[in-house]
């Protein structure tokens, strides 16, 4: 019982991931995807955790934090490159 | 000993010449290299009582002993004729070149490329050994090359040069296929084990195709139709080089082949009317063509052509009696061989003697071309001589030595009629016939030699230069030979019992060696004399005629001469092989990843289907949960996404998606490691994109048309195809079992519990460490990549 | 059912849970008219989905085995941290790349205030900024 | 025109200790648990790229006085020293030498010369990493 | 212990590392390359020695056993093409001190010289398929990063054609690996060619064997040659003989460990493939040759050919072809490395590519000049110069095997060797020069040195045929029955 | 499930095919990062698939999955990193000095 709503879980995660990928790819703007992108990294944290439970495994929890960091990374290179066109900068403000 | 050391000393002085020429600057280095055949000649001589006995000397060095390749020298009486011929021109025309050619020419050169043909031509003469015997026969090709190329900055020396190098090569190379072919059959590359093996060989499927590979070696070498062509564009060589190579040497190695190999091939019937047939025709085609030549030495070296084309079918026709074998009505036959092994020394006499003349007469006067010249008899007396006795042993009038060789080209001609085999009845009479029109033309363009040279009208004002005699040095050569030329026809058979005797041994080893000598008369009274008579009369006759039917010439248009089609066929092939070149090989990656694709899906899935390995057990497959349905759905829509996106931002986003879903998968697939390092790997590349997309352009609409799409598309699918089948089928290959079960012991064979890892860091770590440098150099290229750029304005010299 | 198994069951309905308020926000995300509303999508309910799953995750790990994973309590941490920014940050980025607000949002009272009084308002195109500082 | 991060560089401050911390573990967990040297390296260097990211390269550059080429090249060096050094133990290429330590606080411990190969790894890939993402930052 | 096996790999790539700090030292980096990379020289020398007194020999990484570990074998063949590809290397780094630039030097050249050079040795020596591919990822990324090296339009343009088709062909040699393991289950060359054996090769190994085939094809050029001819003609000269001696040598190496070690028993379809490709090979490298109007091109297509000649011998596949094919492969690496050096210094020293603009070198460069003739006769396989026994032997064997065709076709592509490298030294080095005396630009020392090196090389190739018959025949011995090798990896069944 | 990904890898590799036969630089480099997936895919997939547990010795008793492929994949995924961002470099440097991205207007063989 436990396994099958985990499995309802996890198939309700993907249905998100699915939506979201339809907004990354729809757009229309460049935030709209990386809000999408976050979005879906969050969503594959969640849905790695409910594969450990499945899996009865606890091999794959350093990859929630990593995939955490991450998308966090990625998200704030994202919004740079939105905002100012490069990512890292040479000298603050210039 | 003396053939090693015949061999080596050319080689050594050629070596030694570059070195010390710049010592010698005062006098001519010729002198100096004169010495090295006149040795090597008067140390021959001394052999020749020895041969004359039925001795030969071998001898043999180990070059490459693990592949049978050994350095084998042979001394009979064949090698002795060819040997005598080498030196002793060369000689003659060593001290001619030394007045010929100024102390200002890069004689260091000259004497150079002349002293590596002198021991290349002796190595070929020597050798026992095919391979040995090709390398110097390649080396004579390469030495000849050079000296043709003498005066380099003339455009038709190069040509010239060109043109002589590339046929004779390629001869080269077939004969070199030949030669491997007869070790193929018999084991051997020592020519006198071939020749002890003949009946092995001759039974041979390989036979004949060995024989005909030989055989364009040697006609090419020699100018045998059609492949004369590149002797009269040698001709831009220095006039000793042009008496040297073409008088006596390189023209005769192929000649020296043919008589050489006769004891293995000949006895064919391919073998004699190829050689005869040959023969015969390229001794009408030179002599018919000699006529039209306007400039001496092509007027020569047509002629070269054609006496070389007669001596080629008189070793064809002498061939016959290797299918008889021994006995007396072979004899008859034999004789041929004799008259061609006499016509051999002949012609490098009188054509040497005829060179140097004209040689002269270019030097003195400045011009070859026989429509500025006339009249010279007076002014160039020693000079008309030379070329009298020259032209009239060619055209062969008594009493010089051509006319002997000459009747008993003739004799051999009407003899061969009576022979029973190869179907001779049917063309046989071709022989005679032919071979007297041609003595007609060689009686012309001798007469012409002489009388457009030496009689007519003097033009002194389209000569370069006043005309005058020669200095004595330059005539003393030709004198000699002219010498030569009136002593054999007195005592001509000092030469048949003394060199050309052991030589007939040599190319018939199986007969006895006293039957094959034939007596020479000087005066004799046969159909041989009438066919001379006859040529003498219709030769004056045409001679005299000669501006009335020189339109027959015409006839020939320019466009369809050998010339024209060697020109067409290697401008053709430049030009096509161009056009189809950058027709294919265009510089659009596209097309090379097409041909690419299309080669691998070709050949791999080809060999597939048709092999028909395809297997597949869906049972077989481990189970499936709907999320991953989702997962795989999402994958499969990201990935078609990917071709319609118009987005570089959103592509690279698609890109990612596809990369966190294989990390995914490897989640759903146990795979920790890989899932972890996916994952970072995907963020990191998506965010390098993202980097790099600062400086590049979006995305563009692809305008291609609907049917590249199509074949595109049909590529791909056929691409992905390929792989999903060759992996459906290699999933449920169950023959073994995978060497990583030993893996799962690591944590007491290497003390790690995560088996990847210690794989990674343990069992396999040699791949990690190379795979931390591929890391590195990547990292270091990027760097360089983008610190090191072009300076600008500065011009490259690299393109 | 002992206390075990009711935690157990307390951390799958968390999961459960965390699903569904997924789902609902991806909904949130395609259904909302502009950036500004998805990202309250994102960053809130997006946020609160995924701390509702790792939570259950950790619970179900703690009640079943006995363990308790100091990385997913890093995770939750983190996640926590971040994600607020990240929505911040996005947002403002969207703002400042010009992307437009959803018809009928009223005043936008920020865009004198950052961009003077330009009249014209580019598309919202990725390049544009870009180009208009490589322009300068 | 300025654009302010205060809230980013505080977060920021934070959380790349978070994410030093996990790089260090995976480096370390590497043997008996997922991670290993060069997944270790990764995070540890997006560590420092997110550093780069929320500051600028000179006021990094200024906390962290690093030519990362050679920070790539001497984790390389590492990474084939200890390969090196078995030549000299007269062992075959590339031998480990492992042995079990008793630390009062960690307990029983593997130690190995993996951990250092691991280490040679993990810097190669920080080093590489870095350089790759500056090199483009400064391209102009 | 046969730690010795893997210096050739790991020297290099320390001093490439040990020369990363040393980067504006670059007289240190000079020496300390040349250093290296003879050094590296006498150890293959040694290995080659021993190989023969102790027969193959291997050393297994960390001890592992095969084939559970990696291990590095040295039998006489890879031996044989290390030493060359080493010395080669010595020379070529002897031209680029000369020649090369203070720009290149500090952007580490040498260190990546160093690393193509570790990649090359490690795909000889590794007698793992997968180390295999990963030595060829260190060799190729080292040649991405030296055919850009400069960043000049028409390079970079041209590299990125190159580093693409090679970036897809190793995915392509992934794939294959994928299904190499998924039915062999193994990784360990021997141990490959052992379950081959007890499998019988049935179709899904062949179609394995295949793929392979077209994945080294594309390493060696052999008929998927189309990245060959622009990228070998960007890049700076001594990189240009360094790829012409090595990069394709690779891929024919593969080829020949695939074909006569592990995939030997469908002989009648792969070796048919490989013939025929090779003919085609030549054929097309011919017709490229023919048309060529610039010296680059001329020599990038001459290698192409040499590659068709050498594979000719492995689809021949018998002993003595082998053989023929070793020395010719030898005589390749010597022979196109000058030429490619030579034809980078025509460039120099005229300013033009096209051949048709050159005149008359000769008349200054008198030695230059000659060297080229020598280089010109070898690739024709004149003898007695170094090409002439491997062409002896494989055709040899052609006739005796029945290979009309590939006789033909290779002999030919000699003829047509020759032509195009004739037009080039009668355009080029012969004829009136149109630079005077004052303008003419000197040679460097160092490069005609390394000239009339590799020069001799060739000759000493030719006449001294035998000092290498011994590993030739070893090399071939080995080749042709796959259980010598087998046997001293897994040791005996 | 196999069955699946081969297929699943299959359609990966002809997308990836697509996309490198486009004329566009960075369809070509975004052809050749999904090829890299599908050929990782692969080899994981031929090892065999759920066959046994996550292979780590201290979480499970085994049987475990071939760890094999998954180590050979770590290291094809470095090298397919390293290369891709090489590639990268490589290709914006090329459209700084050449000043197209397109394929069809690079022809320029050297034979120029």
């Amino acid at each position: 019982m436990i396994e099958k709503i985990l499995l309802i879980s996890l198939v309700l995660f993907m249905i998100a991931i699915a939506l979201l990928l339809y907004r990354v790819i729809v757009g229309p703007s460049m935030p709209d995807r990386a809000i999408g992108l976050d979005t879906i990294g969050v969503n594959l944290i969640s849905s790695i955790a409910i594969v450990s439970i499945l899996l009865k495994t606890k091999a794959f929890l350093e990859a929630i934090l990593i995939l955490g960091i991450l998308a966090f990374i990625g998200t704030i290179a994202f919004s740079k490159y939105i905002e100012r066109g490069v990512i890292v900068e040479r000298k603050s403000n210039r | 000993m003396i053939v090693e050391l015949a061999i080596l000393l050319p080689f050594i002085m050629a070596a030694v010449i570059p070195f010390i020429y710049r010592r010698f600057k005062k006098v001519h280095i010729g002198w100096l290299v004169l010495a090295v055949p006149v040795v090597l000649f008067s140390i021959l001589t001394t052999y020749i009582p020895r041969i004359v006995n039925g001795q030969t000397f071998t001898k043999t060095y180990e070059w490459i002993p693990s592949f049978n390749i050994s350095f084998t020298t042979y001394l009979d009486g064949l090698s002795m004729i060819f040997s005598l011929l080498i030196t002793g021109v060369g000689s003659l025309v060593i001290l001619y070149s030394i007045f010929y050619l100024s102390t200002k020419e890069s004689l260091h050169h000259f004497y150079c490329y002349l002293l590596l043909f002198m021991g290349a031509m002796l190595g070929v003469v020597f050798s026992d050994h095919l391979m040995v015997l090709y390398a110097f026969w390649e080396l004579t090709s390469v030495s000849s090359f050079l000296l043709i190329a003498f005066w380099h900055h003339r455009k038709a020396s190069r040509a010239g040069a060109r043109k002589a190098m590339t046929i004779t090569v390629t001869g080269g190379v077939a004969m070199l296929a030949g030669f491997l072919t007869l070790y193929t059959i018999a084991g051997t590359f020592s020519i006198r084990e071939l020749i002890a093996d003949v009946g092995i060989i001759q039974e041979h499927a390989l036979f004949i195709p060995a024989m005909i590979l030989v055989l364009l070696g040697a006609f090419t070498k020699s100018a045998q139709f059609p492949f004369h062509i590149w002797l009269p564009d040698a001709m831009e060589a220095p006039t000793p080089v042009s008496a040297y190579l073409h008088s006596a040497t390189m023209v005769k190695a192929g000649i020296y082949l043919v008589a050489r190999m006769s004891p293995v091939f000949g006895g064919h019937e391919v073998w004699f009317w190829a050689v005869a047939g040959v023969g015969i025709i390229t001794l009408f085609w030179g002599s018919f063509n000699a006529v039209r030549q306007f400039d001496l030495k092509a007027l020569l070296a047509y002629s070269t052509v054609s006496q070389l084309g007669l001596i080629m079918s008189l070793f064809g026709l002498g061939s016959a009696a290797h299918a008889l074998g021994y006995s007396q009505e072979s004899l008859l036959y034999t004789q041929a061989t004799f008259a061609a092994l006499f016509h051999l020394i002949n012609h490098s006499t009188f054509k040497g003697a005829l060179f140097m003349m004209v040689g002269i007469v270019d030097h003195e006067v400045g011009t070859r071309d026989i429509r500025r010249l006339g009249g010279l008899m007076a002014l160039m007396p020693f000079t008309f001589s030379i070329a009298v006795i020259g032209s009239m042993s060619m055209a062969g009038l008594p009493p010089f030595n051509g006319f002997l060789s000459k009747e008993m080209f003739f004799t051999a001609t009407v003899d061969i009629l009576t022979l029973n085999i190869f179907s001779i009845e049917s063309f046989g009479l071709l022989f005679p016939v032919i071979a007297w029109f041609a003595s007609v033309f060689t009686f012309v363009y001798s007469a012409i030699i002489v009388g457009r040279t030496f009689f007519g009208k003097l033009q002194p004002e389209r000569l370069e230069k006043p005309p005058h005699e020669a200095p004595i040095g330059m005539l003393i050569p030709p004198f000699i030979l002219v010498a030569v030329v009136v002593g054999i026809f007195f005592f001509p058979n000092v030469l048949g019992r003394n060199i050309l005797g052991p030589a007939m041994k040599s190319i018939y080893p199986s007969f006895p060696t006293k039957e094959l000598i034939v007596d020479i008369s000087p005066w004799h009274f046969n159909t041989a004399l009438l066919m001379t008579i006859g040529v003498i009369i219709v030769g004056v006759l045409l001679y005299r005629s000669l501006p009335k039917w020189r339109a027959v010439y015409q006839l020939f248009s320019q466009k369809y001469t050998l010339n024209a089609y060697y020109e067409r066929i290697i401008g053709f092939s430049e030009s096509k092989s161009g056009w189809f070149t950058r027709l294919y090989m265009n510089g659009n990656l596209t097309y090379y990843f097409i041909y690419i694709y299309v080669i691998f899906v070709g050949i791999v899935a080809g060999y597939f289907v048709l092999s028909d390995a395809f297997v597949w057990s869906p049972a077989k497959d481990s189970a499936i949960e709907y999320y991953e349905f989702i997962l795989l759905f999402i994958m499969v829509f990201a990935a078609v996404a990917l071709l319609f996106t118009k987005g570089r931002i959103t592509a690279v986003l698609l890109n990612g998606v596809l990369g966190y879903s294989v990390a995914f998968f490897f989640v759903i697939f146990r795979a920790p490691d890989l899932a972890l390092t996916q994952l970072v790997v995907e963020s990191v590349t998506t965010a390098l994109f993202l980097l790099c997309f600062k400086f590049l352009p979006d995305l563009t609409k692809e305008n291609i048309s609907r049917a590249v799409k199509f074949s595109k598309a049909t590529i791909s699918i056929l691409v992905g195809a390929t792989v999903t089948l060759i992996g459906l089928t290699v999933l449920h290959y169950e023959k073994f079992m995978p060497i990583s079960t030993y893996f799962e012991d690591s944590y007491n064979l290497a003390g790690g519990k995560n088996i990847v890892n210690t794989i990674l860091g343990d069992f396999r770590a040699f791949d990690t460490m190379l795979e931390v440098v591929v890391l590195f150099i990547a990292g270091l290229g990027i760097y360089t990549l983008i610190k090191l750029k072009a300076k600008k304005g500065e011009t490259d010299i690299e393109n | 059912m002992n206390v075990s198994q009711i935690v157990e069951w307390v951390a799958v309905l968390m999961i459960l849970f965390g699903s569904i308020i997924s789902v609902v926000s991806a909904f949130g995300m395609i259904r909302l008219p502009d950036v500004y509303t998805r990202s309250h999508a994102a960053t809130k309910s997006a946020t609160l989905s995924v701390l509702a799953c790792l939570s259950g995750a950790f619970i179900y790990f703690w009640s079943h085995d006995g363990y308790v994973s100091i990385r997913l309590i890093l995770g939750i941490i983190f996640v926590f941290i971040t994600a607020p920014v990240a929505g911040h940050l996005v947002c403002r980025a969207a703002y400042r790349s010009r992307v437009p607000l959803a018809e009928g949002s009223g005043e936008d009272l920020l865009k004198p205030v950052l961009f003077g009084d330009e009249v014209t308002v580019p598309e919202h195109n990725e390049e544009t900024l870009i180009e208009r500082e490589q322009k300068e | 025109m300025k654009i302010n991060d205060v809230i980013l560089r505080t977060v920021v401050k934070a959380v790349v200790f978070i994410i030093l911390t996990l790089g260090v573990y995976l480096f370390f967990a590497g043997h008996n648990a997922p991670g290993g040297g060069f997944i270790g390296g990764l995070v540890l260097g997006s560590a420092v790229v997110l550093l780069y990211l929320t500051y600028d390269i000179e006021t990094v550059h200024k906390g962290m006085p690093f030519d990362f080429k050679k920070v790539a090249a001497f984790g390389v060096l590492l990474a084939t020293g200890t390969a090196i050094g078995s030549i000299f133990f007269n062992v075959p290429f590339l031998t480990q030498a492992a042995r079990e330590f008793h630390f009062p606080l960690l307990g029983e411990t593997h130690l190995s010369t993996v951990m250092i190969f691991e280490a040679g790894v993990a810097l190669t890939v920080i080093g590489t990493l870095v350089t790759i993402i500056l090199s483009i930052s400064e391209d102009e | 212990m046969n730690n010795i096996i893997v210096l050739p790999l790991i020297i290099p790539i320390v001093t490439a590392i040990l020369l990363v700090f040393l980067r504006h030292n670059i007289r240190l980096q000079r020496i300390v390359s040349l250093v290296t990379v003879a050094a590296v020289s006498i150890i293959a020398f040694i290995l080659l020695l021993e190989v023969q007194t102790n027969g193959i020999m291997k050393i297994d990484f960390s001890g592992w056993l095969p084939p559970f570990g990696i291990l590095f074998v040295a039998d006489s063949f890879s031996m044989l093409l290390v030493l060359t590809a080493n010395i080669i290397t010595a020379i070529c780094l002897i031209y680029a001190f000369s020649t090369i630039g203070g720009r290149h030097e500090r952007m580490f050249f040498y260190p990546f010289v160093l690393f193509l050079i570790a990649g090359v040795n490690g795909s000889f020596l590794t007698g793992d398929i997968f180390n295999l591919f990963v030595c060829f990822e260190v060799m190729l990324l080292a040649s991405y990063v030296l055919v850009a090296l400069g960043g000049e339009k028409f390079q970079l343009r041209e590299s990125l054609k190159y580093v693409l088709i090679n970036v897809v062909a190793s995915w392509m040699f992934l794939v294959a690996l994928a299904y190499l393991y998924g039915t062999l289950k193994t990784l360990n060359m021997a141990h490959i060619a052992v379950r081959v054996a007890e499998a019988g090769q049935d179709p899904v190994l062949t179609t394995v064997a295949i793929l392979f085939l077209i994945v080294f094809s594309l390493k060696a050029g052999l008929l998927l040659f189309f990245w060959l001819p622009g990228s070998y003609s960007v890049p700076p000269t001594a990189v240009q003989a360094l790829f012409a001696a090595l990069l394709t040598k690779v891929g024919i190496y593969a080829l020949f460990r695939t074909f006569t070690l592990m995939f030997t028993l469908n002989a009648s379809i792969t070796h048919m493939l490989i013939g025929v490709m090779a003919g085609i090979t030549i054929v097309l490298g011919c017709l490229g040759a023919l048309s060529g109007r610039d010296v680059r091109t001329i020599a990038a297509y001459n290698v192409i050919i040499g590659v068709g000649f050498i594979l000719i011998g492995l689809a021949i596949g018998t002993e003595q072809a082998f053989a023929g094919a070793i020395y010719y492969l030898i005589h390749d690496m010597v022979a196109k490395a000058l030429l490619f050096l030579i034809v980078g210094t025509m460039v120099y020293l005229t300013g033009e590519i096209i051949v048709k603009n050159m005149n008359g070198l000769i008349r200054h460069y008198p030695l230059f000049g000659w060297i080229y003739f020598i280089v010109m006769c070898a690739l024709a396989g004149i003898p007695p110069l170094s090409g002439f026994l491997g062409k002896v032997l494989i055709g040899q064997q052609a006739v005796e095997g029945g290979f009309y065709v590939l006789l033909a076709i290779g002999f030919g592509s000699s003829i047509i060797v020759l032509y195009s490298l004739l037009r080039i030294f009668l355009a080029a080095f012969f004829g009136e020069t149109s630079i005077s005396e004052e303008d003419k630009k000197p040679i460097p020392k160092g490069a005609m040195a390394s000239f009339v090196v590799l020069a001799l090389c060739i000759i000493a190739l030719g006449l001294g045929a035998e000092g290498i018959a011994p590993y030739v025949e070893d090399a071939a011995r080995t080749l042709a029955d796959p259980a010598i090798y087998i046997e001293a990896i897994l040791g005996a069944k | 499930m196999e069955s699946l990904i081969v297929i699943l890898v299959g359609i990966l590799v002809a997308v990836a095919t697509y996309l490198i036969l486009s004329r566009t630089v960075i369809r070509v480099i975004l052809g050749t990062a999904v090829l890299s997936h599908a050929v990782h895919l692969l080899i994981l997939t031929v090892g065999g698939l759920k066959k046994g547990d996550v292979p780590l010795l201290s979480q499970s008793d085994g049987p475990y999955t071939d760890a094999l492929p998954q180590a050979l994949i770590l290291t094809a995924i470095v090298i397919s990193f390293a290369v891709t961002a090489f590639v990268l470099v490589l290709a914006y440097r090329m459209y700084g000095t050449n000043g197209t991205d397109d394929f069809s207007k690079l022809g320029g063989s050297s034979d120029e």
